[in-house]
């Protein structure tokens, strides 16, 4: 576990049209650590891990990742993170295979059959290799979004929801994907609404709250939401 | 392999899975053939004259209808940005696009020379010539039309923003590219084959440059 | 081009009065574009 | 100058470049000689000549704006690139509407196919199609990039199509509107020039301000940071 720090985030701004979707967002997260980011619908979630990933510019604000910034060196800073964003960067007339063979191309990694059945295989859907994304449900889209992401072998991971969509097996997938990523020191700063499951798998804990970041510490003493929406009920 | 090899076979791939839609674009330039002369009316000879403009108005119009669509399945799931954060290129993946469209309207205009021939009774022997110059005027009308559908295709009304973008461009391609094939169809006495090329070669080395060059901040995001 | 061109005054007037019409016609949309925003900023500042 | 003691001066050069067409143009109408061939026609040179060179240094500083805001990414170049872009596309139709007068007396066809009027109608369409761009962007920051990128695409293709267009058109006649005037009729065609440079560049300026007034919310400060107290650290979100 280097003592480097994976992602430094300061005066981090970003807007849509008139809303300011995050607000002098910044913290620093060491390598290695898995960081889980909660917060409601509309908070900002995804907006920062699109930022940190580069997927946007962020109007102000610097983002280094692993030493590298972000806005200077976009691409230097690109090779060392891997994002699963909501939308699952798939060309749909494509088959699975055909999709993962276009990532490993551009990556340099091997992309043979062979070697790309394995990848399937890790997120089950090596017998629908040769399907066209088209007809794939969402959550199998998500299966093959997450194996296009561990494809890449990157020491930064963001993953945006990645228990959205998918089935309980789905479930223990993520939680096993998870716990190898900690094991080869890999940074992870997930965006998930499974707050227990988060609590679990992540030390540490970012909270937002329309745009800003009410909370950064340790997981366990992280807030919970409000009860105030009548029956909230815990996830899985 | 060189990320534009991966792009480019990526692109072709791509246009072979929707192989149907160039069926559809050819039906829509052949139907443009027929109308012309419908509108000029069952003279042939007028129709000879003018079968070049024709063929390359024609051409002109359907390749609005591919340029639009080549861009569809970039935007689908955001499959562009997933390249670009791998990261791949953006001047690999516009160069692969810019090419498959190039072959894409090439093969469109091959095709639609014998639709010409039949209807405007303007054959030529001189086949090498015009592919020639049906090569040139495809590669100047994808260069920058690969650029403008990439913008378009990600704002409203993008069917009738990439043409009304693209034509007043691209007016020396159709200037130079119907003046190349009627000296090839009706005949070439002076010679002047050789600056119209010309022309189309220089035009096509301007923006297939500069449109390499913008082609990254029209992709990436702000 | 033989002799020097007969007439063609009223070309000239409507050459001037084009000009005259597109230049004040450009000049008064953004004047009043101007002043429209101008007041729907300072309502938009006195909310 | 501080931004705001410049305000009036943009009003100012608007008000000094009418004047000085309304003398220009005044001194080429009634004082100027006919000229020998053309007689009373040669009159609209004075308008239309200082137009054409107008319309394209518009259009030239539209180009600048356009790469200074891909370089910088600052704002107000975005803003004159919009104010340039319109003013280069109205005195482009401008000197459309003059040259199509110009050439009834003159050809007996009210459009005579010269290379340069040709060039301006294309640059007219070319120019003209960004602002209908800007008008279906969304997104201001994506909407300014492509406007950028069009322009300077534009702007690099206008010299292709003169060049097309002269070819294309060297069958008919060289050139129908006179590359040089003769020194007696230089002074209403200097005025005009200066008249119209002022005119368009006090617009541009008055365009620019309208345009930043319309971006104001997308360049707005973030609310400030002390609204964030308000929500308890610790509480419930």
């Amino acid at each position: 576990m280097g003592s480097r720090i994976a992602i430094a985030a300061a005066g981090i701004c970003h807007r849509y049209g008139r809303r300011w979707a995050l607000i002098d967002v910044g913290f620093e997260l060491p390598e290695g650590a898995a960081t889980m980011v909660a917060g409601r619908n509309g908070s900002g979630k995804s907006t920062l891990l699109r930022a940190l990933a580069t997927a946007v510019r962020a109007d102000r604000g610097t983002i280094h990742v692993l030493g590298v910034d972000a806005r200077a060196e976009r691409d230097r800073a690109r090779e060392s993170m891997a994002l699963l964003d909501h939308r699952t960067h798939l060309y749909e007339p494509f088959t699975a295979l055909e999709n993962l063979r276009l990532a490993a191309r551009f990556l340099g990694q091997p992309d043979t059959r062979a070697a790309l059945l394995t990848r399937l295989d890790e997120v089950g859907l090596a017998d629908r290799a040769d399907d066209p994304v088209r007809g794939f449900s969402a959550g199998m889209r998500k299966r093959l979004a997450l194996a296009r992401v561990l494809l890449k072998q990157a020491e930064v991971v963001l993953l945006d929801e990645p228990y959205g969509d998918l089935d309980p097996p789905g479930f223990v997938l993520v939680d096993h994907m998870l716990e190898r990523l900690r094991a080869q020191g890999v940074t992870v700063l997930m965006a998930t609404h499974l707050l227990r499951r988060g609590q679990a798998l992540c030390s540490r804990a970012l909270v937002l709250e329309s745009g800003r970041l009410i909370f950064s510490g340790p997981a366990a003493s992280m807030p919970q939401p409000a009860r105030t929406d009548a029956g909230f009920a815990e996830g899985a | 392999m060189s990320g534009l090899v991966i792009a480019l076979r990526k692109d072709l791939l791509l246009q072979w899975r929707g192989r149907l839609q160039i069926v559809a674009v050819f039906a829509f330039g052949a139907a443009a053939l027929l109308l012309f002369s419908f509108a000029v009316g069952p003279d042939s000879l007028a129709l000879r004259q003018h079968a070049a403009g024709f063929l390359w108005l024609a051409l002109l119009l359907a390749s609005t209808l591919s340029l639009a669509e080549s861009f569809e399945h970039e935007l689908e799931d955001r499959a562009i940005e997933g390249l670009l954060l791998l990261p791949a290129g953006p001047r690999a993946l516009y160069y692969g696009k810019a090419i498959a469209n190039w072959t894409q309207l090439a093969l469109l205009g091959v095709a639609l020379v014998p639709v010409m021939v039949v209807l405007y009774d303007a054959g030529t022997t001189r086949l090498l010539p015009l592919l020639g110059i049906i090569l040139l005027g495809t590669a100047g009308l994808s260069a920058p039309g690969t650029l403008y559908a990439a913008m378009t295709a990600q704002a409203r009304a993008r069917q009738a923003l990439l043409p009304l973008l693209l034509f007043p461009l691209v007016v020396p391609v159709l200037l130079a590219a119907v003046k190349a094939t009627s000296l090839v169809i009706l005949g070439d006495p002076m010679g002047q084959l050789r600056p119209w090329t010309t022309l189309l070669g220089l035009f096509c080395v301007v923006h297939v440059s500069l449109c390499g060059l913008l082609f990254g901040r029209v992709v990436e995001d702000g | 081009m033989s002799g020097v061109i007969q007439g063609g005054e009223e070309f000239v007037i409507a050459a001037y009065a084009v000009t005259a019409a597109v230049l004040s016609a450009y000049a008064a949309s953004i004047y009043f574009r101007l002043r429209a925003e101008k007041r729907r900023a300072s309502r938009e500042e006195g909310r | 100058m501080s931004p705001r003691s410049r305000q009036w001066l943009a009003p100012a050069l608007v008000v000094v470049g009418a004047a000085l067409v309304c003398a220009g143009s005044a001194w080429g109408l009634f004082k100027a000689p006919p000229e020998v061939f053309m007689g009373e026609v040669q009159r609209i040179m004075y308008v239309h000549v200082p137009t054409a060179w107008n319309a394209m240094l518009a259009l030239s500083f539209a180009f600048g704006c356009a790469l200074a805001f891909l370089l910088t990414g600052d704002w107000k170049w975005d803003n004159r690139l919009e104010a340039a872009l319109e003013m280069g596309v109205v005195l482009s139709l401008l000197l459309c509407m003059q040259g199509a007068i110009w050439a009834k007396p003159t050809w007996g066809v009210w459009w005579d196919w010269d290379p340069r009027l040709t060039t301006t109608a294309v640059r007219v369409l070319a120019v003209g199609a960004i602002p209908a761009l800007r008008a279906f962007g969304e997104v201001p920051g994506r909407r300014a990039v492509w406007s950028a990128v069009a322009c300077v695409i534009a702007f690099a293709d206008v010299p292709i199509v003169y060049f097309s267009v002269k070819w294309w058109n060297s069958l008919h006649q060289a050139q129908s509107t006179p590359e040089t005037v003769s020194s007696a009729f230089h002074w209403p065609l200097r005025i005009n020039a200066f008249g119209i440079l002022f005119l368009w560049t006090g617009l541009v300026a008055l365009r620019a301000r309208l345009s930043a007034l319309r971006l104001r919310e997308e360049t707005a400060p973030p609310p400030p940071a002390e609204a964030a107290a308000a929500t308890p650290a610790q509480g419930a979100w």
